[in-house]
């Protein structure tokens, strides 16, 4: 792992822990993309140009700008007085050290056999180049490319459907979600 | 080492570039918007500037013909005059963020610069050089990539801002921002399927060769759908022109940057006007052969080939930079739902047609 | 032991966090945004062992999930904004009719 | 060449495909152009038809049929029954009468079905039924076929209750479900026995002597008999036949498409598809022949003294099939199906000049209420009256020449069983035909001739319905001549041999004396009706109680409620009181009882909460890496 990618990954875990104990969830949705972006970087550390990119605009660019817009339209205040509670907060924790204390040792043991030789040696043939992932997609995946597309218009419509307002009276305005002046 | 140096001095070059094209469009839009309105515009700061000072004495024609001009009003008066303004900072907000929306609403901006060539590449001195920042091959994707970033900047800015008309200002541009980044990435897939590559460099190449032996294979003339498309939606993009509708004075007093004051409006400002030079920079790359002289051959890897075609280029950049300036003060703004019927039910399907019929093309040629 | 492993520790690292967020949080778009994150921590292992296998199969993997990703943001939010409309909140503990 | 550019394989699967697609289509269309879904529906049907007329163009350059794997279906242990279509002769015929009636009646339907308001559904289920009917004649093993059985089941069901807001018409529906039901037995029964014994429920290779050797000689007749008992419900024989008359209250073009030329020769298809197992005991075809008899008999009688329009054409329809029965029991599988292609010809035009009469009409399906409309629908008249000649069996008419050769058929039977009731099944078989013209030609008399007895302003249909009835009185015309030879030697193949055609060549004498019973029942209609309209009358005074048992259909849905329904729903009653109540309930309510109380303890874990059940979940996560997996 080199220099760069080590603070990327400090970044990445700090900005996650926000996250999760921010308080305000507009500062978590901004630590989230922070986070997202952080991911690119790894993404691009790891020679998977496209995805890097991509994550920037799938993730970065549209999920997250609809996660700020439902945040800002329902300006929620932080979450109610109630406590987090000590003990649930302590147990979680507790599990979740034990899932990462017994997940890494086995995949560890597996992979390290596996030489810096080796990996450089792999990474002629797994570098994300757009060609590259192009050609895969396009004729290995072509199926599930497709079924994607449909996943995607699948979503599209249910969006549309769920957020249809029932009443007559509060018909949203084509388009925006603000809607012109009146 | 020398490699180092000579990142840095691109960086350095590409910056100042950007900066200085932003200046210029500052002073293009005071002096232009003057001249569309039958106004006389910024003429008086420095235009009677007396000194008997030996050091100012030979240079005073020349500050009175810039105060004249209006170019000390514009760039010199106005940074003063932010630097020195109270920065103001609403109540019960984010004092962080409210700091960081200008600087992320500029930062991308001026990273997209970053992967976009500004002049043949050349050899000095035994090294061969790039004249760009970062040469990743999928530049194309970079730029849009770093266009949906910048919608924090504007988005974290309205909602800081604590008031209704931020709020909406700040989500129109949100809105506006994604709806038209759609048939903007269309038209960049189109150009890719006609010139078969992601980097723009390739692209700018590829423009240097004749269609038919005739006429330069210039985006315009193989794409002239997907330029009208880009150029509406990169105008859409700079929340400028007709598409003003996250700052419509009328409605939303100044929109999301209705709280700012001093440097950090200023920078919204800069941001707004770099974003028009990168535009122009796009449109004269991937529309207008980018250093390329129609019929004219320069030869490769010579310095001077290099210089002559980015004077070319920037000249190109200043053109699309006027063009812009005066299409934003001759339209009237839209309506809301207009702007998006545009996005949504003209732009888009417009662009996917162009896509689907430039595809046609290609398999059948 | 070799970088890219270092890649799969910190992914699982921030796939706990994500979780743990899942379990902590009372606000459903916190919880959704945990999930994101925990799909996130997938995404880049399965980026890290593309590399240490040397093929793009993970790669692709990574593309489909951001395409459901994708999905079930649109999906999601407009379930968070439905749920918002009918009980004024968006805490996973208000909207608890259907136990029992 | 069509074949060479697209591969007939996947012209096969398209084939299916089209009608299928076009079914959703049609219906989301629909939805908001409401005038564009039959438009929709008749496109796709036309399209399978031209795949249709490709690949049988294609298949004459081919030495055996065309098979199409789609995809691997059920797959456990021994048995494989992949999705696959199979296209040889047999299938091209029934095919192309699918596809092309099915087309004429799209095309009319437009116009018949112009008003309804729920157009959409009825063109979707149209053309869902075109596409199960494909299925059915083209699947390759019989798991398969039973799809499209279903299929096509299903879809009747949902077009007879089309106007379902119709109580009766609903369960006429149902009546016709529960009937196909029964018959389904059948078919599930052969199909288990076939594949215990035979070990493959593959179309051709089940009627390879060498596969048909390892069923044993009792089961060799059960399997015979099951897969009759499956044709009995489908094609409407004794004593399933009941729903066949009831399904009239459907459309009448579904009636014309569904209840007459295509989904009831289902039977006969399989019967000619299966002929290997029918014959492996000569019982079964004696069997198939006398229920078949009984059958013709029965209805051509009931049929004299309906009143309905479109009841006289259900029992003729139930009589004709009785026909092609009879050619099955024979052995002449062939010439069943040139009856399954003429009687498709004439019956759909006969139904489709009822729909226009009944349209014409204002949904009025009486004919005491008709009369005397040859004036005022002359086209719909020429129509009804050639498809009445052509099913009374005149020459040259496309009638004549299946009804004889049946004829022939049943004259040669070499089956051992039949024998000695050869010349009586030969005589109840005329007497039927001369019935067959009799009530024919009463029904054209009532409906068309004399003068208009109704309160309506009867006029003629619009061209879009007028055209496709004439088409198929064109082909009710000529569809005899044209077919009587090419068509079972082309069949020749999938379906054993027949050798008939040398005595049917006798010139105008033959054709004079085989029209006889048809020319015998027409005249007697026209005295009894038209010109001596006393002897009817003198008839029904003194054979009263046979004209009510026609009318009354021979009390066999009586017969049926009586023996069937009402002991049953008798017992159902008395076990429900009885065992029911005490034993059934009681233990429910013990199993509830404990239940309630193990759910009052578990209830207060789910506490609605979803954030617990994922802590919960990742502590199980956590709990089971931490035990299971080992470094």
């Amino acid at each position: 792992m080199s220099f760069i990618g080590f603070v990327i990954g400090v970044v990445a875990i700090v900005s996650g822990v926000c996250v999760v104990g921010l308080r305000n969830p507009l500062y978590s949705a901004f630590a989230l993309v922070t986070n997202l972006l952080a991911m690119a970087g790894l993404y691009a550390a790891l020679d998977a140009h496209f995805l890097a990119v991509s994550q920037v605009v799938v993730y970065a660019g549209a999920i997250m700008v609809l996660v700020l817009f439902v945040l800002m339209l329902l300006n929620l205040k932080s979450e109610s007085g109630r406590k987090l509670g000590f003990i649930r907060s302590a147990v979680a924790l507790v599990i979740g050290c034990v899932v990462l204390l017994s997940a890494l040792p086995p995949v560890f043991a597996r992979f390290a056999g596996m030489s810096e030789v080796t990996v450089s040696d792999n990474a002629r043939d797994s570098e994300g180049t757009v060609k590259a992932i192009g050609q895969e997609l396009y004729t290995k995946y072509v199926a599930q490319f497709e079924l994607s597309s449909l996943v995607l218009l699948i979503g599209v419509v249910g969006a549309v459907m769920l957020s249809k307002r029932r009443s007559v009276t509060l018909q949203p305005r084509a388009g925006g979600l603000v809607g012109g002046s009146k | 080492m020398f490699e180092l140096l000579v990142l840095l001095i691109k960086v350095g070059f590409v910056l100042n570039m950007a900066l200085v094209l932003g200046s210029l469009c500052t002073w293009l839009e005071r002096k232009g918007s003057a001249l569309i309105q039958d106004r006389v515009g910024a003429n008086r700061a420095g235009a009677f500037v007396q000194s008997d000072r030996w050091y100012v004495k030979p240079a005073l024609p020349l500050i009175r013909m810039m105060g004249w001009l209006g170019v000390i009003n514009t760039l010199l008066c106005d940074s003063v005059k932010g630097l020195w303004k109270e920065d103001f900072i609403p109540e019960g907000t984010s004092k962080f963020l409210h700091a960081v929306a200008p600087i992320i609403a500029v930062l991308p901006i001026m990273l997209a610069f970053a992967v976009l060539p500004l002049a043949p590449d050349f050899n000095l001195f035994g090294y061969y050089i790039h004249p760009r920042v970062a040469p990743i091959d999928a530049g194309l994707l970079f730029v849009l990539a770093m266009g949906s970033v910048a919608v924090y900047g504007v988005a974290i800015a309205g909602w800081t801002g604590n008031n209704k008309f931020s709020l909406l200002g700040s989500l129109r541009a949100a809105a506006q921002m994604i709806s038209y980044e759609l048939p903007m990435g269309v038209v960049f897939v189109a150009l890719i399927v006609v010139y078969g590559t992601l980097d723009v460099y390739s692209i700018v190449e590829k423009q240097g060769e004749l269609l038919w032996g005739i006429v330069p294979k210039w985006g315009v003339i193989v794409q002239p759908v997907g330029f009208v498309v880009l150029l509406l939606a990169g105008m859409a993009e700079t929340k400028r022109g007709p598409f003003d509708l996250p700052e419509a004075e009328s409605e939303l007093a100044a929109g999301y940057f209705t709280e700012y004051s001093g440097m950090k409006f200023l920078l919204f400002w800069l941001g707004e006007f770099c974003e028009i030079a990168l535009f122009a920079l796009l449109l004269s790359l991937l529309f207008f052969g980018g250093w390329q002289i129609p019929w004219v051959k320069l030869p490769e890897g010579v310095w001077w080939a290099a210089l002559i075609g980015h004077i070319v280029l920037m000249s190109k950049v200043v053109f699309f930079c006027i063009l812009q300036i005066v299409i934003r003060w001759t339209l009237p703004r839209f309506r809301y739902d207009q702007l998006m019927n545009l996005g949504w039910k003209m732009l888009l399907p417009v662009s996917l047609l162009n896509l689907a019929v430039t595809a046609i093309v290609k398999v059948l040629a | 032991m070799n970088s890219v492993l270092t890649y799969v520790a910190l992914s699982m690292a921030l796939f706990v966090i994500g979780a743990i967020g899942v379990c902590l949080r009372r606000n459903a778009i916190v919880v959704f945004m945990c999930i994101e994150m925990m799909l996130n921590a997938v995404n880049l292992a399965f980026v890290a062992f593309s590399k240490l296998h040397g093929n793009l199969d993970g790669q692709i993997a990574v593309f489909f999930v951001m395409v459901i990703a994708a999905a079930e943001s649109a999906i999601g939010l407009a379930i968070i904004l439905s749920v918002f409309r009918s009980v004024a909140s968006v805490e996973t503990t208000d909207a608890g009719e259907l136990k029992w | 060449m069509v074949g060479d550019m697209l591969s007939l394989e996947s012209l096969l699967a398209s084939l299916v495909l089209v009608p299928a697609v076009g079914s959703a289509l049609s219906y989301l269309v629909g939805r908001v152009y409401p005038a564009l879904a039959g438009a929709v529906a008749s496109l796709a049907v036309i399209a399978a038809f031209v795949c249709s007329l490709a690949l049988w163009s294609g298949l004459s350059s081919l030495s055996g049929g065309i098979t199409t794997s789609l995809s691997s279906w059920l797959t456990f242990g021994d048995f494989n029954a992949p999705l696959e279509l199979y296209f040889d002769q047999l299938s091209a015929v029934m095919c192309l009468v699918i596809t092309g009636i099915g087309s004429l009646i799209h095309i009319y339907s437009m116009g018949y079905m112009a008003h309804d308001e729920s157009r959409p559904r009825f063109f979707a289920y149209l053309n869902l039924f075109v596409a199960s009917m494909l299925v059915l004649v083209l699947g390759k093993s019989l798991p398969v076929v039973f799809i499209g059985w279903e299929g096509v089941g299903l879809c009747s069901y949902l077009l007879i209750g089309f106007w379902f807001t119709n109580r009766e018409y609903a369960s006429a529906g149902r009546k016709a479900f529960v009937m196909n039901r029964i018959g389904d037995v059948g078919f599930l029964v052969a199909m288990a026995v076939l594949f215990r014994y035979c070990g493959t429920l593959d179309v051709v290779s089940l009627n390879t002597p060498g596969v048909l050797a390892k069923l044993p000689a009792d089961l060799g007749l059960i399997a015979g008999f099951a897969l009759f008992v499956a044709a009995t419900g489908k094609s409407a024989q004794l004593p399933l036949f009941t729903w066949l008359p009831d399904a009239m209250a459907g459309p009448t073009p579904v009636s014309a498409l569904i209840h007459a030329a295509t989904m009831v020769t289902a039977g006969i298809y399989l019967m000619g598809r299966m002929h290997g197992v029918i014959e492996l005991d000569p019982f079964v075809p004696a069997m198939i022949m006398w229920v078949a008899i009984a059958t013709a008999a029965l209805s051509a009688t009931v049929a004299l003294a309906q009143n309905d329009i479109k009841k006289v054409l259900a029992y003729s329809t139930v009589s004709q099939l009785g026909f092609m029965f009879v050619a099955v029991g024979a052995g002449f599988y062939a010439v069943a199906l040139f009856h399954v292609v003429t009687h498709a010809f004439f019956k759909a035009c006969l139904f489709l000049s009822a729909g226009s009469v009944i349209y014409g009409c204002h949904h009025e399906q009486d004919m005491r209420r008709m009369g005397g409309l040859a004036k005022k629908m002359p086209l719909t008249c020429i129509s009804y009256g050639i498809a009445t000649l052509a099913i009374a069996g005149i020459a040259p008419l496309a009638g004549y020449f299946s009804k004889h050769a049946i004829f022939e058929a049943l004259a040669e039977s070499s089956n051992v069983y039949l024998a000695a009731s050869l010349p009586t099944l030969s005589l109840v078989a005329t007497l039927v035909a001369i019935c067959t013209a009799l009530y024919m030609a009463r029904s054209f008399i009532m409906t068309f001739l004399g003068s208009y007895r109704g309160t309506e302003h009867p006029h003629e249909a619009p061209l879009v319905m007028t055209a496709p009835v004439l088409v198929l009185a064109l082909l009710s015309v000529v569809g005899g001549l044209w077919l009587h030879h090419s068509l079972p030697e082309y069949v020749t193949g999938p379906l054993p041999a027949t050798s008939l055609h040398a005595e049917s060549e006798g010139g105008l004498i033959s054709y004079i004396i085989g029209s006889l019973p048809g020319i015998v029942g027409i005249g007697l209609a026209l005295v009894m009706y038209l010109f001596v309209p006393a002897i009817s009358s003198a008839i029904s005074s003194i054979a009263w109680p046979l004209e009510r048992l026609f009318a009354g259909k021979y009390f066999i849905d009586e017969l049926y409620d009586r023996s069937i329904v009402r002991p049953l729903t008798g017992i159902s009653q008395a076990l429900s009181r009885g065992i029911n109540q005490t034993f059934v309930e009681g233990s429910g309510n013990a199993v509830g009882i404990v239940t309630r109380a193990v759910g009052e303890l578990t209830c207060r874990a789910t506490s609605g909460q979803v954030a617990t059940y994922v802590l919960i979940m990742f502590g199980a996560i956590a709990f089971l890496l931490s035990v299971f997996v080992k470094v």
